[in-house]
């Protein structure tokens, strides 16, 4: 399933003395098994774009294209949840929304919201818990009981328990340890591989973008300013930093080390391992330049 | 959805109202609900007027605001002015038909009792524009003062009104967010009828109050870390200023009462 | 002057907050416009904490919102009356054992239905008062099921 | 140098019933002027630990020190005058409806007269950069500018000592780096002690001693480059990979040999300059 934005506005308390411009201009495809991130500034209205994907909200200018669905301003409100389960949206601090007695209600809610009976929607969650790193023994647990981290996986769980085509991930590691951000950011990433999932994940970390993501959209003050591959999009070092968005270490480091050695990488290193093999294929290299040129 | 809230519906301005001390429109808003039950016929009725829509004129915001401020009680409004035009009785009757009466008194009287409503929302109106939420927690506070003497916690209670005010944004703002996680899980709010829609309140309503109470936790810990250790012995920061604008203020308001007091029956 | 724990004065505080937020942003619309769940919010407030702080979040809370969304005139009647509101809850509750909520939330709405009634007499006339019965009662009742709901569902979630 | 901390044999069990105590026979001094980082997984007891210094929390066992006092219910607030704190979630420490009001909330509980009071809150606004937000309320602000709000509250106490409690955690890289920032030009300036619970590899470099707490036990501690050098473990420690070693660790199994020692970026370009150079 495409998500296209043509032309999209958007104004908060529009008509009112508050009116505030959030989003102009933007055009914008997500193509279906992308893994697509979004950066920008604190402010720069990237959980505005994110709260159009499953139309939580119409745009007040341009139209959103979510598969077959036609939103604009016009659009009535009927009948939207075809499209709420398809685009599953984890929130920031998804934690925030536990609410229910125990861990299998709480997942189940969602897939009940949609149409699934009591029973199913218990067999989605039993089938949840190992794919966000849980076990069966959490099932008939109070969420409220459990760790910060294991909250925000059960919250996940009960997202993924929708079992959407698209899956919208607002800052999902914000505030967890690296050892958590990393399994968390894995987890997402074996769903895009293993289940197809087409995946939008907003982040402010470069790592991140350059390990995962094979597209990304970066926003400034409520519009596009640059779209393209991580590869292409991270050449541009100086761009980036005079944006204040930074790079990822690897190019940072890849950069450094190019200045320093005048070694030339074959296309840009975005993660550590391409890297390594860098390095290493220049270590290896060099030895037989030199053996070739000492046989003379 | 914020901005609106932070303020309440106080709009920004640098008017004479809105410098007037908060304490001046408080207890000038107090008076003008309490002196209104002096009017009694049209000449009262239209001093009160004037009076009203001189200070309106005075805050130098649209007369459209103040009438949007009826518009939720209209109905309310004219449901007890027809009641009144209905069963008042008087020596001129122009309809009678069992105890529905229509006379001439009946008819002045809902014109007065609505001229009453009207007066009353516009002046509690003017204040809720004028003032910021926060200076009026500041009066209040002042207000209650007096109350030490009989072992009324004020200052604590004060400290309550500051802190509820400085997280109404925040807890809006937190309502909005788990609302839309759950609208995002599939839950439709205002539909329904009232039972389905109690139902549907309920996951926003438990994370809400949960946080709450972690919030709160932290937020005490915060405070004692900062050295908060009771209303005693502290000092404050926030200082009202009573100047000649308010006693100015008080003065018209002295002569409205008086004025009133001549004019009525 | 018993002192109030810390934790208590920002628990109030963020329940006359919760009380403000509840009345403005949450609203059920029924035959007669609007029934918004401030109510609730202080009659749990009156449950969880005791008949004072019920007065406090009951008082304060739901004037102040009064007064931010421009009633101001409405605020010395409802700082009375849900204050007491929230009181009574509060005072029965704890007359009663702290076993049965309902016998200490369902005579509190009431109670705010009719004091309103009170004291909307002195400004409409009785008949003008009248008419906010049915609409307060069943704000009242609504708020009385929401709160012991919250008692049951939320008591259990927190430490407290 | 004088010691400003000292914690001998501090034990602490927030209930009777807890499988295990939240600290266990903790020991440690902290000079005047040190900034001191303290790393370790989630539940290891950091923020507890920090809690002893200030009487948030009464060990159940131990003598606490700050600033030559011997920590009782009589000097506790004194103790609480000399230590500032800045805690994780930026929300949920702003007391006052403004930024003005929010830092003169620490001076208005120790009673400091009004004229004074105005002018260490515009002091201490400025000291933060955030002078042009004296009337912000917190709702308009970013987590960043909370933060600073809350250093700026401490500063103006004009604490000896100065606790951050993952206080950049919830933040975005540059709302992290401001207040970071901020920190460090302050600690100078007032020559502070600064103690910074982290899991942030930059935050934790910034230290002269990494502290590292495991089950409520303070298991290891060195110089960040000291620290930094156990590698994979780290992560255990929860800290992230500093990027050098992250590259090491995979040029190693690519079968290149690399140092053991703990290199900085800069260091890891310079050997890998040399070991290119010399082939
Ligand atoms: N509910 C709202 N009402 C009014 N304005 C809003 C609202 N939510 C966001 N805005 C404004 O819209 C703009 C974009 O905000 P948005 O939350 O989309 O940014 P963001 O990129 O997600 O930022 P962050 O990284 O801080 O999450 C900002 O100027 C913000 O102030
Ligand atoms: N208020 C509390 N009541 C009961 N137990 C607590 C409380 N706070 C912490 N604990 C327990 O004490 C232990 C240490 O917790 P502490 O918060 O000090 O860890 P931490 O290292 O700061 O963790 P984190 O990285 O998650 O902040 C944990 O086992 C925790 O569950
Ligand atoms: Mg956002
Ligand atoms: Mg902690």
């Amino acid at each position: 399933m495409d998500i296209t934005f043509e032309k999209v506005g958007y104004t908060y308390q529009k008509g009112t003395p508050f009116q505030n411009k959030a989003l102009y201009d933007i055009d914008l495809h997500i193509k279906e098994g992308s893994f697509t991130a979004l950066v920008g500034h604190t402010g720069s209205g990237k959980s505005t774009v994110l709260q159009h994907l499953n139309a939580l909200m119409k745009p007040s200018e341009g139209t959103v294209t979510i598969g077959d669905r036609v939103i604009t301003s016009q659009s009535n409100n009927k009948n939207l949840k075809g499209i709420r389960k398809k685009v599953g949206i984890v929130f920031q601090f998804p934690e925030s929304q536990l609410f229910e007695e125990t861990v299998a209600k709480d997942i189940a809610f969602g897939p009940k919201n949609f149409g699934a009976t009591e029973e199913e929607g218990i067999v989605l969650a039993k089938r949840m818990l190992p794919i966000v790193g849980l076990d069966e023994s959490y099932m008939e647990r109070s969420p409220f009981d459990l760790s910060g981290g294991q909250m925000r996986r059960v919250a996940i769980a009960g997202v993924l328990a929708m079992e959407p085509e698209v899956l919208v991930l607002d800052e999902p590691t914000a505030g967890l340890d690296p050892q958590g951000r990393k399994e968390m950011m894995d987890m997402f990433y074996r769903l895009y591989r293993t289940q197809g999932l087409t995946i939008i994940l907003v982040t402010h970390q470069m790592d991140d973008v350059a390990n995962y993501a094979d597209h990304m959209v970066v926003l400034e003050k409520g519009t596009v300013i640059k779209e393209g591959a991580p590869k292409d999009v991270f050449k541009d070092a100086a761009w980036l930093e005079s944006k204040q968005l930074g790079v990822p270490a690897t190019v940072s480091f890849g950069s450094l080390l190019s200045q320093k050695t005048g070694l030339v990488f074959n296309g840009l290193p975005l993660t550590t391992a391409d890297l390594a093999d860098e390095i290493a294929k220049a270590l290896k290299q060099q030895p037989n330049d030199s053996k070739a040129g000492d046989a003379e | 959805m914020m901005d609106k809230l932070i303020f309440g519906r106080y709009i920004p301005g640098d008017s004479w109202i809105h410098k007037l001390d908060p304490r001046a429109k408080l207890l000038s808003t107090v008076i003008f609900i309490g002196i209104i039950f002096l009017a009694n016929n049209w000449q009262t009725y239209l001093l009160l007027l004037l009076f009203a829509l001189t200070a309106i004129r005075l805050s130098t915001i649209k007369l459209s605001f103040f009438i949007n401020g009826i518009k939720p009680l209209i109905w309310l409004i004219l449901f007890t002015v027809v009641l009144q035009v209905l069963f008042t009785g008087g020596s001129t009757v122009y309809f009678d038909w069992g105890p529905i009466i229509i006379s001439r008194e009946g008819l002045l009287n809902g014109v007065f009792i609505f001229c009453r409503f009207v007066l009353i929302i516009f002046m509690s109106t003017l204040l809720t524009l004028t003032t910021m939420p926060l200076s009026l927690t500041d009066a209040i506070e002042y207000l209650l003062r007096p109350l030490k003497v009989v072992k009324v916690p004020v200052y604590e209670i004060a400290l309550m009104l500051s802190i509820a005010l400085r997280f109404v944004p925040t807890l809006m703002d937190e309502t909005e967010k788990i609302m839309n996680a759950q609208r995002a899980r599939g839950v439709d709010f205002g539909e329904g009828n009232i039972f389905q829609q109690m139902k549907a309140i309920v996951p926003i309503l438990i994370p809400l109050f949960v946080s709450s109470f972690n919030r709160a936790e932290e937020l005490a810990t915060a405070m004692e870390a900062r050295g908060y250790k009771g209303g005693e012995g502290r000092t404050k920061y926030r200082q009202l200023e009573w100047v000649s604008r308010d006693t100015t203020a008080m003065m018209a308001y002295a002569l409205l009462t008086v004025g009133l007091v001549v004019l009525r029956n | 002057m018993q002192k109030i724990s810390t934790k208590k004065i920002v628990t109030i505080a963020l329940f006359m907050a919760m009380t403000i937020v509840m009345t403005i942003v949450i609203r059920i619309p029924t035959f007669r416009g609007y029934i918004n769940l401030g109510d609730m919010v202080l009659l749990f407030a009156a449950l969880f904490l005791g008949k004072k702080a019920g007065f406090l979040v009951g008082g304060l809370g739901s004037a102040l919102a009064d007064i931010i969304v421009g009633y101001a005139f409405y605020a010395p009647i409802t700082f009375v009356v849900k204050g007491l509101q929230g009181y009574i809850c509060g005072w029965i509750f704890q007359k009663t054992g702290y076993h049965k909520p309902l016998l200490a939330t369902i005579p509190a709405g009431l109670f705010m239905a009719f004091g309103y009634f009170v004291a909307e007499s002195f400004m409409y006339g009785l008949a003008g008062a009248a008419i906010s019965i049915p609409g307060n009662l069943l704000q009242g009742i609504v708020g009385a099921l929401g709160a012991v709901l919250l008692e049951k569902s939320v008591g259990t979630k927190i430490k407290y | 140098m004088d010691k400003i901390i000292t914690l001998k044999d501090i034990s602490y069990q927030y209930h009777e019933t807890d499988d295990r105590p939240a600290l266990s026979n903790i020991s440690l001094s902290i000079e005047e002027g040190e900034w001191i980082a303290i790393i370790g997984h989630n539940g290891s007891g950091k923020s507890t630990l920090a809690k002893t210094i200030n009487g948030l929390v009464a060990p159940s066992q131990g003598e606490v020190t700050v600033g030559g006092l011997i920590l009782s219910e009589e000097n506790i607030w004194d103790i609480r005058e000399m230590v500032g704190m800045v805690f994780q979630n930026p929300d949920n420490q702003f007391v006052g409806s403004t930024v003005q009001d929010d830092v003169a909330f620490g001076l208005e509980n120790q009673g400091i007269p009004r004229d004074e009071m105005i002018e260490r809150v515009k002091s201490a606004i400025t000291r933060v950069n955030m002078q042009d937000f004296m009337e912000k309320e917190p709702a308009r602000l970013s987590g960043g500018q909370k933060q600073r709000v809350a250093i700026a509250g401490v500063v103006a106490l004009r604490p000896q000592i100065i606790i951050l409690d993952e206080a950049t955690s919830m933040l975005d890289p540059q709302g992290r780096q401001e207040v970071l920032a901020t920190v460090k030009e302050i600690k100078e300036k007032a020559n502070l002690t600064v103690i910074s619970i982290t899991h942030d590899i930059d935050e934790a470099a910034n230290a002269n001693r990494v502290l590292v707490m495991k089950n409520g036990e303070l298991v290891k501690e060195g110089t960040p480059e000291e620290i930094f050098s156990y590698g994979e473990q780290l992560i255990e420690m929860g800290l992230d990979l500093p990027f050098a070693e992250k590259l090491k660790s995979d040029l190693r199994d690519r079968g290149i040999e690399v140092p053991a020692d703990y290199l900085t970026e800069e260091g890891m370009v310079d050997w890998l300059w040399t070991l290119l150079s010399k082939k």
